[in-house]
């Protein structure tokens, strides 16, 4: 808890303007995180991964969390030392749910390990990171639209329905009137 | 002395995969080829995605422990224990300690199961004929006939339970495990003297594919690329979760990181978790093999996040799981993949050689799309 | 074809000579055409029960006793499928390229020897026809993989013209030697000299060095492992026949094995004694013991082949070109210089000695030469 | 480098002791490792699991000693969601304790065995019959009450100590039960007469 407090101590000496809270998560996780705004996040990676001290130097686990009722996307990166073996040192970064700004810097250019999974955040809850190198979508097809990890996000009616040429496959989708089923159909006319 | 003739070349474009022989399921890279050499590579994933980690927050905790066995279906074990230590980290569950020997079994089984088969895929895309996947294959069965006797099934186990496991191990399957146990280094012998020292399989592998060790700490690799990379990081060791600070082993680290040095410490790995076999069989008390006061039905956790991570055959398995007031689902699921992540250095990797060794490199990353894509 | 010419003549004396040589020749193509692919669909299946057995696997079992019949379901399964030709393939090239893979194989199958006196045409030129026939078949893996209009089978192509390219130089200065010493040409003149209580040019220095350097030839030539890169199942799916189906792809698999089987039946005939062997001779039964040596030294080094080809894995482009020409090249004119020392040398146990000193001398400095470019030995830490 | 070549020869020696190996291998201990599948079957394990089937006591009357109560919990608990119930009611409404409609897909079941271990009545279980391919893809797979129930005896012959244990904890719960019951028998007053 002390090496807790030292980091945000240094981070805000090392960082002018830096807006740093510890979130203390209930135990029995009992794991302790810091929430840092979104303008100096960069700022912060880059010193605990220089910072002799803590050297920060593999990012583990990058993933973000749609908090639909309190309005934002948290975005989490657990980070790992090697150099030293210790950790995690849990950093989070909160990003409006609206769609236009749901911005947060890329911490690609400090950690490399963060290029995929940053794009796999982008491409699951629609949380832009700029400055990321080559921000596209990873799993899902590029002509996707929505973000289906989002919490608000309604999957498809029939996710079984194919259109194959096998007789009961057509019948049934005739049986439901028509070729398209109303759930393809709103997103064709997207 | 004549100015050199500049031959005007064009690049060509293929698309190695998702349909290919050695892309290790439906994996796609696209390259831009000069010649036979790479100049650029794009991995391009998500033909297996199928949204596991929506499918889990959906449900109670304990209905995603026979998905996670769908994540890498190399090692489902691995998988399941790394799901239950997350979740008893988020709800402070004990374990007991047969429970904790028997999942180190079973995790180190199908470290054993899952490296033969690795080091036996990579030596069949060097050319070698799936002779050595088949001999793999052969040890591999063994194990897997192991996995069914105690857990019921042979790769989809869905054993380990929170707090425990599902089934206990009996007279008869200690056996059974001891004796796959004993001969596995014999096998290993075997295999060695069949690959090792072939001069053609170290002319393909050594100097291809290096990764530095700068690189691969920064890229987050983990697991025995990273440690054939020289960085000297085993979970086992640095978290010491379950039993394992309580085992005699080592970890073998190379230097160069090429594929040679990643098929080099896969065959080490086996030889250690042997030792680590031994030794948990040795020691496994008596005891009960479930913590009696988890229950399998409206199993709840308090609210909070937590992550935790075990160190499966890839690499750093780890999930992230964040629970709400009502506690009953996820509220988010996360799995940190090793594969997926592994893969991030794949351009880095195959720049500036050969098409041929693009499918080595490749098979010394060793992926598995269920866990890739998820 | 002159033997059966001569027993006709013999049979049939008021014949018409053309008649007679009329027969003679469809008795010789039919003889090539009936043997050799019943070689190779015997071959296909030695090749999947050895492989199998390798790999500890049953091989295949289930189509007649031990799995007997399989090339003949193959064939069956084969033929009947479809055929299917690219969109905008070059459909004509495209259906050209198996024919013309499988007509060179047969073509040097004519000068092989099969037994005492059995060789269909008797050439005077017959390695060299051999030899210039049998390098045609690059043509075909051109074609195909030119025709197909996808990159993989563009990739294999390629491949394969620089692989046999490389690898013809040693495998006809591999055959030099042998002609050197014996001075013909002629398949049967080069069997004939090799007869003998350990007459067989592979016992001599410079022959088991020739015979060495020839097999890696023809096993690149034949495009088999350790040197199958047109072909890499697993780097290029499977090369130029990547756009082959049905009976044009069967054909593809039969030239291959042909070709090999042509390239094999020539290295026993000059460096194994051929048809030579304890009870060949002349008369009907002299002949077919004369025969079964031939095949059953032909079946020998397919076998060896097989065993490779479930034990080895494959060299990558770069270093399979660098090994012809850095290691087999250097090491063949060295043969021919070993070879002409043995030669000249009037005492046979110093030629012997002279000859067999240079290469050993040669093969040491040459493999430290390229060895050391490619392998180093490792050892790893164990860190607690 | 006088070793140059020993690795490779090295490996044509074990794939030669493999090849030989594998003739004199009757016992199937060390190689041939395959099961030449429709004439051989590998053993089955007693804890191997395939598909689910309905336990019922009676091997005579399956539906009327059906263990099953349709309490519907293993419906719920289903990760793929492939069990349907329907609860049996007699005329008046009233329920029955038994499943009218119990349908398992096969073609979405993933055997993960959570239903069996929900089970509070010990009637779901586990088959271990793994040839269950059908012509057809989509009403063929779904097995309905009358494929899934299968008798005691069987589940006693695919998993006899299982089955054993089950038998005598559900005995115990009888007899509990039945003393309990007994108990409550004996301690009820006797009842007011009617006024």
């Amino acid at each position: 808890m002390e090496a807790i407090e030292k980091i945000k101590e240094i981070a805000l000496q090392a960082v002018p303007g830096l807006r740093i809270e510890i979130i203390n998560s209930t135990p029995p996780a009992a794991q302790p995180a810091f929430l840092v705004d979104r303008e100096h996040i960069v700022a912060v990676a880059r010193m605990l991964k220089t910072d002799p001290r803590w050297q920060m130097d593999f990012c583990s686990c990058v993933t973000a969390v749609d908090y639909l009722k309190e309005g934002y996307i948290e975005v989490v990166y657990h980070l790992y030392s090697v150099a030293l073996k210790h950790g995690p040192v849990v950093l989070k970064v909160r990003a409006p749910r609206d769609l236009a700004q749901c911005e947060v810097p890329s911490l690609t250019p400090v950690w490399r390990g963060c290029e995929f999974q940053e794009r796999e955040a982008y491409d699951l809850f629609g949380v832009r990171f700029t400055g990321h190198p080559d921000l596209r979508r990873i799993l899902m097809w590029d002509e996707f639209r929505d973000h289906p990890l989002r919490k608000d996000y309604v999957p498809p009616a029939d996710y079984e329905w194919e259109p194959t040429p096998h007789g009961e496959v057509l019948a049934r989708a005739k049986a439901q009137g028509g070729v398209i089923p109303p759930s393809a159909a709103a997103e064709v006319k997207k | 002395m004549s100015a050199p003739v500049v031959i005007e070349t064009q690049t060509l474009e293929v698309s190695i995969g998702p349909q290919h022989p050695s892309t290790h399921g439906v994996f796609r890279m696209d390259v831009v080829l000069d010649g036979e050499v790479v100049v650029k590579l794009k991995p391009v994933m998500g033909y297996l995605h199928r949204n596991h980690e929506q499918l889990a927050e959906k449900m109670p905790w304990i209905a995603s422990m026979p998905y996670t066995d769908r994540l890498d279906y190399f090692c489902s074990m691995s998988n399941n224990w790394a799901y239950a230590l997350a979740v008893e980290k988020l709800a402070g569950i004990q374990v007991p300690e047969r429970a904790e020997y028997i999942r180190v079994i079973m995790a180190e089984l199908t470290r054993l199961q899952n490296h033969a088969a690795a080091v036996g895929f990579l030596l069949s895309d060097c050319g070698a004929w799936f002779t050595p996947v088949l001999y793999a294959f052969r040890e591999r069965e063994r194990i897997l006939d192991f996995f069914e006797a105690v857990s019921g099934s042979r790769m989809m186990c869905n054993y380990c339970r929170f707090g425990g496991v599902r089934v206990d191990l009996t007279e008869q399957t200690l056996a059974m495990a001891r004796g796959i146990v004993e001969r596995f280094p014999r096998f290993l012998d075997e295999f060695e003297k069949l690959m090792t020292e072939n001069e053609v399989l170290m002319a393909r592998t050594q100097r291809v594919g290096i990764l530095p060790k700068a690189l691969a700490i920064d890229a987050s690799i983990s697991g025995p690329m990273a440690r054939a990379s020289g960085v000297e990081y085993d979970i086992r060791k640095v978290d010491g979760y379950g039993v394992y600070p309580r085992f005699e082993f080592q970890v073998p680290v190379g230097e160069t990181g090429d594929v040679y040095d990643r098929y080099m410490i896969r065959i080490l790995e086996m030889r250690q978790a042997v030792k680590i076999l031994q030794q948990a069989l040795r020691d496994i008390p008596a005891g009960p093999f479930q913590n009696p006061a988890v229950k399998l039905r409206n199993f709840k956790i308090p609210a909070g996040d937590g992550y935790g991570r075990i160190e499966s055959p890839k690499g750093e398995l780890g999930f992230y799981l964040v629970a709400d007031a009502a506690g009953k689902n996820p509220y988010r699921y996360h799995v940190r993949p090793p594969s997926f992540i592994n893969l991030t250095i794949l351009e880095d990797m195959c720049l500036g050689h050969k098409v041929a060794d693009v499918v080595v490199i490749l098979g010394s990353v060793d992926i598995v799309l269920g866990e890739v894509d998820r | 074809m002159e033997t059966v010419y001569k027993w006709l003549k013999n049979l049939a004396t008021g014949a018409p000579d053309w008649a007679l040589l009329g027969v003679a020749m469809l008795v010789a193509i039919g003889f090539l055409l009936a043997v050799f692919p019943g070689v190779f669909a015997f071959i296909t299946w030695a090749e999947r029960k050895g492989l199998g057995r390798i790999q500890n696997r049953m091989g295949p079992n289930r189509v007649g006793p031990v799995g007997l019949f399989q090339p003949i379901a193959d064939g069956l399964k084969i033929l009947t499928k479809e055929d299917i030709v690219p969109r905008r393939a070059d459909g004509f090239v495209h259906f050209l390229a198996p024919v013309v893979a499988v007509v060179p194989a047969l073509l040097a199958l004519v000068v092989v020897p099969v037994g005492a006196g059995l060789v269909a045409v008797n050439l005077n030129i017959g390695i060299l026809f051999a030899f210039a026939v049998s390098t045609a078949s690059v043509l075909a893996l051109f074609m195909a993989g030119w025709a197909s209009r996808n990159k993989f089978s563009l990739l294999g192509a390629m491949r394969a013209v620089a692989q046999v390219v490389s690898y013809e130089v040693p495998t006809v200065l591999s055959a030099v030697v042998v002609l050197m010493v014996v001075g013909s040409l002629s398949t049967l003149d080069i069997v004939e000299s090799q007869r003998g209580w350990f007459g067989w040019h592979v016992f001599k220095p410079w022959g088991a060095i020739g015979f060495f350097l020839f097999t890696c030839g023809a096993l690149a030539e034949a495009g088999r492992t350790p040197f199958d890169i047109p072909e890499a199942e697993s780097e290029i799916v499977a090369g130029y026949h990547t756009e082959y189906s049905g009976f044009k792809f069967a054909l593809f698999q039969m030239g291959e094995y042909l070709a090999s089987l042509a390239m094999m039946s020539i290295g026993v005939t000059m460096f194994l004694g051929g048809y030579l062997g304890p009870g060949s001779g002349p008369g009907v039964l002299g002949t077919l013991i004369s025969m079964g040596w031939f095949f059953a030294k032909l079946l020998a080094m397919i076998a060896v082949v097989i065993w490779i080809r479930g034990t080895w894995p494959r060299l990558r482009v770069d270093q399979l070109l660098a090994f012809a020409w850095r290691f087999l090249l250097p090491l063949s004119l060295i043969n021919i210089v070993a070879a002409g020392l043995w030669h000249f040398i009037p005492s046979k146990p110093v030629g012997w000695g002279v000859s067999a000193a240079l290469l050993a001398a040669s093969c040491w400095v040459l493999t430290r030469l390229n060895g050391r470019a490619y392998i180093e030995k490792r050892s790893y830490r164990l860190t607690s | 480098m006088s070793a140059f070549g020993k690795g490779l020869l090295d490996g044509l020696r074990v794939t030669a002791v493999n090849f030989f190996g594998s003739y004199f291998d009757k016992g199937r201990k060390e190689r041939l490792f395959t099961y030449q599948y429709p004439e051989e079957r590998a053993p089955i394990p007693e804890n191997s699991r395939t598909f689910p089937f309905l336990v019922a006591d009676d091997p005579n009357d399956p539906v009327g000693t059906i263990r099953c109560t349709a309490c519907k919990i293993c419906e719920v608990e289903c990760p793929p969601k492939c069990i349907y119930i329907v609860m049996d009611r007699d005329e008046k409404g009233k329920p029955r304790q038994r499943p009218k409609v119990f349908d398992i897909d096969l073609s979405v079941c993933m055997q993960c065995g959570i239903c069996v271990e929900v089970c509070p009545f010990e009637s779901i279980k586990m088959d271990n019959d793994y040839e269950k391919a059908r012509y057809g893809r989509f009403n063929e797979l779904v097995e309905h009450l009358p494929d899934l129930l299968k008798p005691n005896a069987y589940y006693h012959r695919i998993k006899p100590t299982e089955a054993a244990a089950v038998d005598a904890k559900l005995k115990a719960e009888a007899e509990k039960k039945a003393a309990k019951a007994a108990a409550a028998a004996a301690a009820k007053p006797p009842p007011k007469p009617a006024v």
